[in-house]
């Protein structure tokens, strides 16, 4: 693949994959609360509105549930929605028109109808979030026969899988993590889509196979530096698409390494990381032991105060800490020192 | 079919319409005890006329959207009555290949745009489908069916302000039966006015009585607005269920409510009046044709074949077309 | 034990407990769509409504939403509401207070709250329930910290669970599914609980450990039966119980058997056995390699007509035809024929 | 201080409290630059007078739910200050030990039950509180305060609905500021009348401008009202935020709206409006007074610890207290 030269953040990625879907094909339509006001939904819809008019790019009534059933209304007549959260908390007044209608219309209703929509939610973290501004709920999505999931952890993955959603014929649940939001990195100018279904090993490694979602693949990252000073060899993968899932390529790894640890952005009961242990097991826990680990959110609420948020998430210490002892076989008692040049992590591909 | 109250004249078009929903559910009804129909059924036998009325104004290109009782609306809409029965016997020829049953009827190439048994859900649909109508600067509208137990629903509420706001090309319908299961509207609602719902949103709105005529006329005023483009409009039809909720019988043994209450409708019955309105041989002729055409569909059912194990995986996602 | 020596069905077993609950204490109230009607929701809330006046017991307009508010509240003022769903489909319109308010409120309210709340959710199946009518959810509510959920299988159980949940002082969500309210079994006429937390192993076995959901379990007794036929001897175990989650009865069981089936009432995909295979794996994944299978909903909506639903169930020989190829670690390619004389189940104890 | 619109005189009591209010939330502002502050601030500048209003009448016993704009109704119903700016801080002393935060405060104790960050949600749990005084016999009554953008959601019709049907105990406050975030309220309803979409449903509902001798007589009635037994009642109290959406500065410069629609509001300011009403002597004692609890206030939270890591854990679940 040739190098991209180009630099631009994940709000611009996301903005420009819109932008340019929305000139390719009248169809698409872009709605959800606050998207046409000053703040633009971190930038990512800025300048939309000016472009292709309040017809297509509107602000709507705090009405959750009527609008996603709109949105639905909508695509079944043709349009493309992309309807927009700013928090996946609110996800929870729709889940009847997403889990019990957009997942099911298409089988329901024989194929006469598709529903090609595409829901951005958005997950948050700090400065006091607390409980209800925080969740990372993709594995309700996740749960669903009907509905696919990506969580894209990088500006090329943003642009790319974003217009792979719009293009889908079926409801996609877009995650996007508010700390991705900050990351630079190459981005194409040109239109190209990151197909559904697809992992992507970013590191390889021997020892253990780290998986991260969202925005703990940024830890994973961090974890692996850690670890490469007491020798533990990562192999790290970006499973970029929840569902579909690509299972062999994280099967392939662990086969290789014999321990899997599964770093989530959601708690890990019931969650992504579940699935993916359990899929791993099932197809080849018969053969050989395997040491797994879930790491994710505490399993408690939210707090707000940062002294107790910091024990909520995994970080790249915590992670490191976890896996050696998962490689070791025992409690190592190791907990590396915070590094200062870990604190920017930018993925430079390759794609 | 002796005595009429109303002295209008319907056209045999309304009675044939009116007819064959009626002998379509009395015919499911029929069946029913056999097992041979494999999905529970809301049957609209009395409140037929609201459908029809409804549905006579509106082009094949407008849409429908509608509950789970949504037999009369998706007939009266011009839904294929095969496909339907088919789909009721969970046969690979029904509307959905037998995964969707009586509680998900659909036909898309006639504007029936899908049923949903959760109720209330697919009024946001229809705001959604009338959105896409406004930006296509189309002429067609949509009509939105539900029961007025689905105005107990938050998203009802919400369709209505969005509906209102963007000034959308849809006709709401609210088939008002009294109840929702076997609980009636004075206990739900402590005043019983759903019609002023909509008219507080800036939504011109009417209560619509027990009859065909007024009916016809008060439905044909609105579709007309709506395609004028002059916004949303609502009607509250005030209606009753004949039958049990679901199922094919009565319910009057359930002590929720007499048969009492239930006469006045039964004299009021739209499709006698509609009849009684015809000359004999005409009507007779009508009844045959629609008596034929039942039968057909009915025999289409039994003899189409189950959908066979592969199709159980089969349409989970859409294939891309392009 | 002593032995049990009346019988009832399942249904009485719920009316009962619920009657002697709120004759115990008058802040127990019981109300949800229909629950005053006629059919008196299978009849497990029959004969409630004369006893206990329309204040304690009342139906509800179609507001799931502001309904579970309601009840939050109810609880916040020392009521100790049981909210009642016929279908649990429907949860997915009160997701929002479920999931945002109940589960959080006692943490995010730094303890000055209580949230008492039991939801009592039904499970459909066949005729033509279909898409909407059909789902078994609990996962999500085992995705978030907060709540408890149970999912008896008995009269014994759904008794003891139900004054359990009634008395905690937590949100629980309690799952019915509609084939067991016709099952009948001992049921002491005194009141007494079922703690949180605790599975039972129902059958011993050494050859694989089947853990069984709600409904699934007569199903994975039935498989028993047919794996006996061809010498398989299967450990059955009911967990009750799937938050709190025994999973130490389940790890001490697959030791032994080296091999783990969950058969779920649900969706497989971040489901519940994706929960319990993650952490039996977890636990003893390092120490032997374990054959794991996960047996729940077909991947797909539920379609009504009997040709497809009969294949989106597991059912006894499937189970049974499944598990012996998980313990042969091939395929067999054996169904059992149906048998007769398995068609009713009944657990008589020991409880 | 120099000149008053209004010829009414006020109690020092409402001085007292408006001023507390006011004061409280310029600080929170004047600290947040600071980052000592560890929660995102709604603040409620210049929609003090409804919550003080509304809460005069009240009784130390009847409860109030709040939005996460809750620090004006959380102080006028009587909620500690220092659990409070412990709360914002993070403090282990706070409210919710630094579990809630500042969009979650509660003070059971002073009847305050909890405020919610999402949108809408908390006004359900106010009929589900009053429907238990109601069951109870209580004379106790419940106030649910929301803002204008909480009724878009269909939970706040669903919840009128149940209000009027069980006649229940409680006064509903919609604090129209006209803005939801950046979104006026002529985007979001095709028409503006939010008080009568309670009254469609039978409650007694009253807009009531910004005057504060209107705000203190309305109140009163209306608590007296809900009080006798008479059901829900519902104020919608037409009022402005001064100050951005979230944090502590103004937000004029993002253009969607303008000084000059502010001025007339900042012209009518309650604060300052009560505090001309009283002589100078007793007024400097007042903000005296107020002056020295809330520097000890913010000092209790500056000096408060962290909570411990064993907290993150702890309160999950309830513990069984019988
Ligand atoms: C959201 C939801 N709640 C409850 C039910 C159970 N239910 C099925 S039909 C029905 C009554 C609906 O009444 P109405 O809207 O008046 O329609 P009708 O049956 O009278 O045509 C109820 C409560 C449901 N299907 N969906
Ligand atoms: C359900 C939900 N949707 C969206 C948001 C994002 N949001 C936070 S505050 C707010 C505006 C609410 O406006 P209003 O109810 O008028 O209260 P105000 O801020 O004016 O006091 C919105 C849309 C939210 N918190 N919850
Ligand atoms: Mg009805
Ligand atoms: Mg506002």
């Amino acid at each position: 693949m040739s190098a991209i030269t180009r630099t631009i953040s994940y709000v611009d990625a996301i903005r420009e994959a819109t932008d340019l879907e929305m000139a390719r094909d009248e169809a698409v339509i872009l709605f959800g609360l606050d998207v046409d006001d000053p703040k633009a939904i971190q930038g990512t819809t800025r300048g939309l509105l000016e472009k292709y008019g309040a017809e297509r790019v509107f602000g709507t009534p705090l009405s959750e549930d009527a609008m996603t059933g709109a949105a639905i209304g909508m695509a079944m007549a043709g349009l493309r929605p992309i309807h927009v959260h700013i928090r996946m908390d609110f996800l929870l007044l729709c889940m009847n028109q997403l889990i019990n209608i957009a997942a099911k219309a298409h089988y329901m209703y024989g194929a006469q109808v598709r529903v090609p929509l595409v829901v951005r939610s958005m997950i948050g973290r700090s400065w006091g979030q607390g409980a209800q501004h925080s969740q990372g709920l993709y594995s309700y999505f996740m749960h669903v026969p009907g509905m696919k999931v990506v969580a894209p952890t990088n500006p090329h993955d943003a642009k790319g899988t974003l217009i792979a959603a719009i293009r889908d014929d079926n409801p996609v649940m877009y995650v996007e993590h508010r700390f991705l939001h900050f990351q630079k990195g190459p981005v194409p100018e040109e239109s190209y889509v990151v197909e559904p279904g697809r992992a992507r090993v970013l590191e390889e490694g021997s020892d253990v196979t780290i998986v991260g979602i969202s925005q703990a693949l940024v830890e994973s990252v961090r974890a692996a530096r850690y670890l490469e000073s007491v020798g533990v060899k990562a192999e790290i993968i970006d499973p970029i698409w929840l569902a579909p899932l690509d299972i062999d390529t994280i099967v392939e790894s662990v086969k290789k390494t014999g321990a899997l640890c599964v770093v989530d952005n959601g708690w890990t009961s019931c969650g992504a990381g579940a699935e993916i242990v359990a899929r791993v097991i099932e197809t080849i826990g018969a053969i050989q032991p395997i040491r797994v680990l879930r790491l994710g959110f505490a399993a408690t609420t939210c707090p707000p105060t940062p002294s107790l948020e910091e024990h909520f998430y995994p970080n790249g210490q915590t992670i490191a800490s976890a896996v050696y002892d998962l490689v070791s076989g025992q409690a190592r008692g190791w907990m590396p020192d915070e590094r200062a040049d870990l604190k920017e992590i930018e993925f430079r591909g390759p794609f | 079919m002796q005595h009429s109250q109303s002295s209008s004249s319907f056209s045999p078009d309304i009675f044939r319409d009116l007819y064959r929903i009626r002998r379509v559910e009395e015919e499911v009804a029929r069946v029913y005890p056999t097992d041979r129909i494999k999905s529970p059924v809301h049957l609209s036998i009395g409140q037929e006329a609201i459908s029809v009325a409804v549905c006579k104004p509106l082009r094949a290109d407008d849409i429908v959207f509608l509950s789970y009782r949504s037999h009369a609306g998706y007939l009266a809409k011009g839904g294929d009555l095969r496909a339907m029965i088919a789909e009721l016997y969970g046969k690979a020829t029904g509307s959905a290949q037998g995964k969707g049953g009586s509680m998900h009827l659909v036909d898309v190439a006639h504007g029936v745009m899908g049923a949903s048994a959760v109720v209330g859900t697919t009024i946001p649909h229809a705001i959604g489908y009338a959105y896409a109508m406004k930006v296509r600067r189309e002429d067609r509208i949509v009509v939105c069916f539900f029961g007025d137990g689905a105005t107990d629903e938050g998203v009802f509420d919400e369709s209505l302000n969005f509906a209102a706001l963007k000034r959308l090309p849809i006709l709401f319908v609210c088939e008002n039966n009294s109840y929702a299961i076997h609980t009636h509207q004075s206990q739900r609602h402590f005043v019983s006015n759903i019609a002023e719902r909509a008219r507080v949103r800036g939504i011109p709105s009417e209560v619509v009585e027990d009859d065909l005529a007024a009916l016809l006329t008060r439905a044909e005023a609105a579709v007309a607005a709506v395609r004028r483009g002059e916004g949303p409009r609502f009607l509250e039809c005030v209606t009753y269920r004949w039958k049990e909720h679901v199922g094919p019988g009565d319910d009057f043994h359930l002590g929720y409510r007499t048969r009492d209450e239930a006469e006045p409708w039964y004299a009021r019955d739209a499709v006698r009046i509609a009849g009684d309105a015809l000359d004999a041989a005409e009507r007779q002729r009508i009844i045959d044709d629609v008596e034929k055409e039942i039968a057909e569909a009915f025999a289409f059912a039994e003899e189409s074949p189950f959908p066979g194990k592969e199709e159980l995986m089969k349409n989970v996602f859409a294939e891309a077309r392009r």
